[in-house]
Parts: structure tokens; C-alpha cells; sequence
């Protein structure tokens, strides 16, 4: 079944997503017996989401969220959540964004 | 030599009254932990300039004020705390010459140098609680270490364009740290200071003007191990009806952290291993380089 | 006089090039916005110091100060931009002193007197933009009233204890006014004044530095009659993880408000009827006193 | 059908409501046929939730909300929701939040 996510690019990270910090999506099921989870989701935004793809290395690196950008599942680390095994429900919102260095 | 009081003057509970009625603030004895208190503000520039004006107003004990800058034109837009009359002085200095006038009660310290692996830890020591004003990811893993290594606590500002991010780290040794939260320092081209990326004036203050009411918090003692949740604050100066604000729930100290993590940890700091130059902090913002070892 | 400028100095490039850079700002125009623009802050306390030391920062052509009080020693724990040295002048020509060593470029004017029906027109006139940094319900009042007749734009902040709201009211005379929120004063028995209930100074310094965002925003046309939607924000200082900021979606202009409404409502106020002391202002809160007319 | 309500008291309200700012009540079903409506909620929180009676004349006046205080209904200014007609459903967040002057 698919799942309905609203995202947020936060902390600049909005420049690789058309500059809108706020997306919603429509992520739809690969396998209809296993449930979509985060890891299904990063997948979506990296093939669907990135246009130019000199841009994905901004997001991932090593097949993962790249260190410095913090992803929270409802207003919660996803560290708190399972990561990238957070099984996704419809209204979740997750954000992802870069920290900032800047003083 | 700083001896810890325990009464406030006539002239105190008058300057101070309007904030003593608060009950949050805690009242005589919150006025009295932000007198025996000695900060230490790493960096006077966008964040450190509000958190400076409202720590000194507020009446901490002891403040001391780290930055080997000096006061540029292009600054002065959001550092408010120096003024055009001032530009050439070093930054430390600019402040401090403004803070004694705003509140002489004040002890104000400067540190017109860098903070350095070898200089930190003596400074430090004579600290309470720490700022984090700076502007780039190797200051913050070098404040972070030490701040673990020697006990204290780090309110954590930063901001760039139109963004900031706010944290309290390492809170009385039992919160995360800034390698909890990052373990990997970001790939060195991902990182855009306030001089290539611009930054709004109010944006940055914003976030210095809070983190001055955490730092307060936490010297008044609002905050106990029992009732502090770790936490990443993110403002956004231009975003939905006006400006928002998202605070997240964040994770708490790992015990695999080199940092803050448990002393039998392969390869947890220590204050030998960073002073021996093992830890690059200029060039890879806090990765071990094993080759020096 | 003041004379619309088509180009920036080159010690203006350098000066604001860190927020020239972000895209917001909107550039050069941007620039060129606050430069030709006309701020009036009434009230230079808690909230307007801030909201000045970011707008003269930024470059704003003329700001007029507005402020009958002295200043106090129970004053600067907020109020950072007087000093204990200033302690005794009026506030409007302590803020001057520094303001125009932060920035010779801003032409300051200082008006130490009491905002009141007789002078605000004359006074608002000169000016683009009111940013209401009083403390009290009369002058928010008065100040609407007047705003509304001479159709300027209010960027509105207060605050008390740990808490502060910002809105922006009469936004290009087509946004809702502070008359549209609160057709009826509250009863004089509910206000609390600083004085009263105390504040926290980095509290109501936020508020401050919102409004100097918000005032930014204004001037440099970041709004549009058809991007702005009447908001009201709502900070408070100790809430939740660490502090929180609501921003609510509110109602649009009223048509039968007596102040920014149509003009054939019953009762619809004019200057005349401001000026010849129909609306007590100083007791009832611009409540209309029928009997004098 | 009785429904959950977030309630939030802002702007000093919370000291008429045990110094909290936060509360989540259940308001039960007056009557099986009429959905419950904004001004039931408000009659619950007087009958129920104000301890003192001196306290009422904070919130209330001539039966309505206080001049001064605002209410909000998820967010958004109860004049564009319908103010006390409004219906609530449950998960509603109710906002209610006093004037401050101070500067
Ligand atoms: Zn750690
Ligand atoms: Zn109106």
C-alpha cells in the first residue's frame, strides 16, 4: 500500500529540491506483504525527487544519509525510531536537514 | 580569584528586580547562580554579540570572551556590540569595552587569540558553562572535545542566510555531545560559512539572543538531569506565515562516542591524544589521524 | 530632507554585503529599500532596543525614536542599547548615541516626548513604517488609530514574563488592524506591564530582533498584498524541549472596524474626532467617550 | 459522541489553569443527536476546569470569551472557523491565549 509523507529540507538543504523546503509525496508500495519503511523512502527521493545527479552526493553517501545531515521522523531523531527500518505511516513528516556551521 | 557570594547589594536587586520577579528565573538564589557563574563565549561575532549584551545585562559573575578576529566593516550589520568607531580593534576587546559600560558588575575577560588544542583545556578549567559562537565545523569538534574532557556544558548556536540551529551538548556530562550527534564531520566542500553564504542580521541574533536564555537556564538551574531533554532547535527567518521554529527530540549520549562515550572506548580522546596534534581539526575538522600517533 | 538614493557607496557594498548575498534580501533593491525608507520605533525599552541595533545595523535610511522615559538602572538588563553610564538620559537620545556610532550612514531623529493625539499625525507622516515597541494597551491603540488614518504599515511586538507576540497589523492598509483582533479593550484590571509582571531580558530581546526581521521584510517587499496573510505569533521562553513559537493564521480586515473599515461605518474614526479628545486613550484604552463629543 | 481535545492556554492564561499550558480533556456527548460545538467546550472548561469563581471573569464575559483573549481552533483564528459553531472533532487543537502589552 502506499503511503502519503510530507518532507522537509531544512537547514539550506531545499537548494537540491527546486529551493521548496516543503514536498508532499505519494510513495508507492514496491511489494504489496512487506510495509514500506524509511529506507524505501530515501530510495524514492534520491530517483525521483534529485534532478540533477551531481546533487544525490549532497544527500547520501555510502548508501546512506550523508554525515552532517540529521533525518527526524516526526519531530524525533530517527536514531530514536529504528533509522532507516522506521516503518512509514500515511501523515508521517520527515525532515532532513543539514547542519548549520555558520556564526 | 572569584569568591562565590552569597547576598545580592541594594544596587543588584535594582538593576536585576524586573527579571527576580519571574518565577522561572528562580528568584534571589537563580540572580545568585548567574553571579557565582563564569562563562566562557567562544567567538564575538553574529551569535556572540546578543548572547554577550543579555549574559552582561542579566549580571553573570565572570565572562570571558575568546576571539583572535578583529572588527571589519562587514561585520558590523549584525556583531551590534561594535561599532563603526571600533573597526581594527580586536573583537574580544570591542566587546569588552561596551559590556563594562552596560554592567560593571561584570568580570569581563578576553582571549584575543585562537583556541587552540594546546590552549583550550587551561581555559576552560576556569569556566562554568560554554558558548559555542563560532562559525566553522573544526572549532566546534575542538570546543566539543574539550568541553567533554574537562566537565562542562556547551550552548550550542550556529546559523547561516536565513537559518539557525540551537543545542544544549554534553549537559552535565550525562547529555549527548556534537559528535553524538555527528560522528563523521561533513565532507570539507558541503560546509558554507556566513562570508560565502551571507547571513540576515536578525537571523543570526535571533539565535544568539537565544542562546542566552539557555545559557541562563542552565546556570539558574531550570534545567536538572531529570527534567533536560536533548534537543535541536531550527529557526528559519522566512518560512510559512512569518518565521517558524521546530524543536526536535533528539538521541542521548552514545556510549560508543569518542568524546563522551565510555572511557574503554577504542580510540576515546583524551586530552594527551589532542594535544599531540593526533586530531586534525583545521583541515578534517576533527578526524583522527592515526599517522601522527 | 531626505532625497531617494539610486546607488550604493562602496563603503555601502562593503558594509551590508553579508546580507546583500542572501536571496531574500532581494539584492540591491533590497538595499536600496532600507536605504530610501522612513522607520518610526516608538519605544525604546525592551523591545525597541533590539529592533533599532538590527536596523541601523542593516542600513535603514531614518529612524525616529519616540520615547518620553529616562533611563533607569532597572532598565539595562533588557534594555542593552542604554548603558549604567546613560542611566538618567532619555532613552531616545541614548539610543541615538550609540546607534550612530554603529552606523554614521542613518540619519537618526529623536522625539523625547509622549506619543499623543495632537502630535502622532505630524510625527507618522514623515515615516514609511511603525514598529510598536510600547508597553501598554492605550498606546497600542493610539498608535493603530493613527497608523490606520495615515495608512502606514505597524510591525507590532510585546511581551511579558516569558512569553512576547508579534504580528503585523494594517499591512498596506489592506491587512486586518490591532482594532480588527481586539474591537474591545480588555478591562484595565488584566493588563500587566513589565513592571508588574517582571520579564526576562533575552525574552522580549527576541521579540525585538523578529520585529527588526519583520520590519526588514516589510521594506525590502519580501510581502506582497498577495503573499502577506495575517499572522500572529506566539514565543514563549520555557516551554516544551526549550522554547517554542506558534504562528497563527488570523482573521482578515473587518469591514465594520472603526478604524482601518469602510469609511461609512457609524462611528468611524478621524483624525478630527482623534484630535479633539473624543477617545480616551489614556484610561479606557480608545474606548470612545461620547459624552465629549 | 464525546471527543478529545488538546487544549493550550497561552499568554499568562495558564494561571487560572494550575499554572499548566497544556491540557487534554475528554468533553462527553451532551446529547446523542447534536455534534459538540465550540461553545460546549467552553462551557466545559468554565464548569470544570476553573477552580476558583473569581477566576471566571478572567475568561469569560457576557458569555462569551474575555475582550482580549484569542481563540484559536488548530491553528488558525476562530473568526474564520466559525467561532463558538464551530464543530470539533476529536484531535482538535483549541488555543486559547491573552493579550500581552508589555515592552
Ligand atoms: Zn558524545
Ligand atoms: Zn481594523
Amino acid at each position: 500500500m502506499s503511503v502519503n509523507i510530507k518532507l522537509e529540507f531544512l537547514g539550506g538543504l531545499d537548494v537540491i529540491f527546486n529551493s521548496e523546503r516543503y514536498h508532499k509525496v505519494t510513495v508507492p508500495s514496491t511489494n504489496a506483504s512487506t510495509p514500506l519503511i524509511l529506507r524505501d523512502l530515501i530510495k524514492y527521493i534520491v530517483d525521483n525527487m534529485i534532478k540533477d545527479p551531481k546533487d544525490i552526493e549532497v544527500f547520501i553517501e555510502n548508501d546512506t544519509i550523508r554525515p552532517g545531515i540529521l533525518t527526524l521522523i516526526n519531530d524525533t531523531d530517527w536514531e530514536l525510531e529504528g533509522e532507516e527500518e522506521y516503518v512509514l505511516e500515511s501523515g508521517d513528516v520527515i525532515s532532513f536537514t543539514s547542519t548549520l556551521h555558520g556564526g | 580569584t572569584f569568591e562565590p557570594s552569597t547576598s545580592l547589594t541594594l544596587e543588584e536587586y535594582t538593576r536585576y528586580g524586573r527579571q527576580l520577579t519571574v518565577s522561572q528565573f528562580q528568584s534571589i538564589p537563580g540572580q545568585l547562580s548567574l553571579k557565582n557563574s563564569k562563562i566562557l563565549v567562544i567567538g564575538a561575532g553574529g551569535l556572540g554579540c546578543p548572547a554577550l549584551l543579555y549574559l552582561t545585562g542579566a549580571g553573570v559573575g565572570k565572562i570571558g570572551i575568546v576571539d583572535d578576529d578583529v572588527v571589519d566593516i562587514s561585520n558590523v550589520h549584525r556583531q551590534v556590540l561594535h561599532d563603526t568607531t571600533r573597526v581594527g580593534w580586536f573583537k574580544a576587546e570591542s566587546a569588552e569595552w561596551y559590556l563594562r559600560r552596560l554592567n560593571p558588575n561584570v568580570d569581563i575577560q578576553t582571549y584575543c587569540y585562537r583556541l587552540d588544542p594546546l590552549n583550550a583545556f587551561d581555559i576552560f578549567q576556569e569556566y562554568d558553562l560554554i558558548l559555542d559562537c563560532t562559525d566553522s565545523p573544526h572549532s566546534r569538534y575542538l570546543i566539543n572535545d574539550v568541553a567533554c574532557l574537562t566537565g562542562k556544558t556547551i550552548v550550542s548556536g550556529s546559523g547561516v542566510r536565513t537559518e539557525g540551529q540551537l543545542s544544549i551538548l554534553n549537559f552535565r556530562n550525562s547529555g549527548p555531545c556534537y559528535r553524538c550527534f555527528y560522528p563523521s564531520p561533513p565532507p570539507p566542500n558541503s560546509v558554507t560559512s556566513c562570508k560565502d553564504g551571507g547571513v540576515i542580521g536578525p537571523v543570526i541574533g535571533l539565535v544568539g539572543v537565544m542562546m542566552a536564555l539557555e545559557a541562563i537556564k542552565v546556570l539558574t538551574g531550570w534545567y536538572t538531569e531529570e527534567t533536560f531533554k536533548p534537543f535541536l532547535g531550527l529557526y528559519s527567518g522566512y518560512d510559512g506565515l512569518s518565521q517558524s521554529w521546530k524543536c526536535f527530540k533528539m538521541r542521548g549520549k552514545k556510549k560508543e562516542c569518542i568524546a563522551c562515550g565510555d572511557a574503554s572506548n577504542e580510540g576515546k580522546l583524551t586530552r594527551e591524544l589532542i594535544q599531540s596534534g593526533a586530531i586534525d581539526y583545521e583541515v578534517w575538522c576533527g578526524v583522527i589521524n592515526y599517522n601522527v600517533l
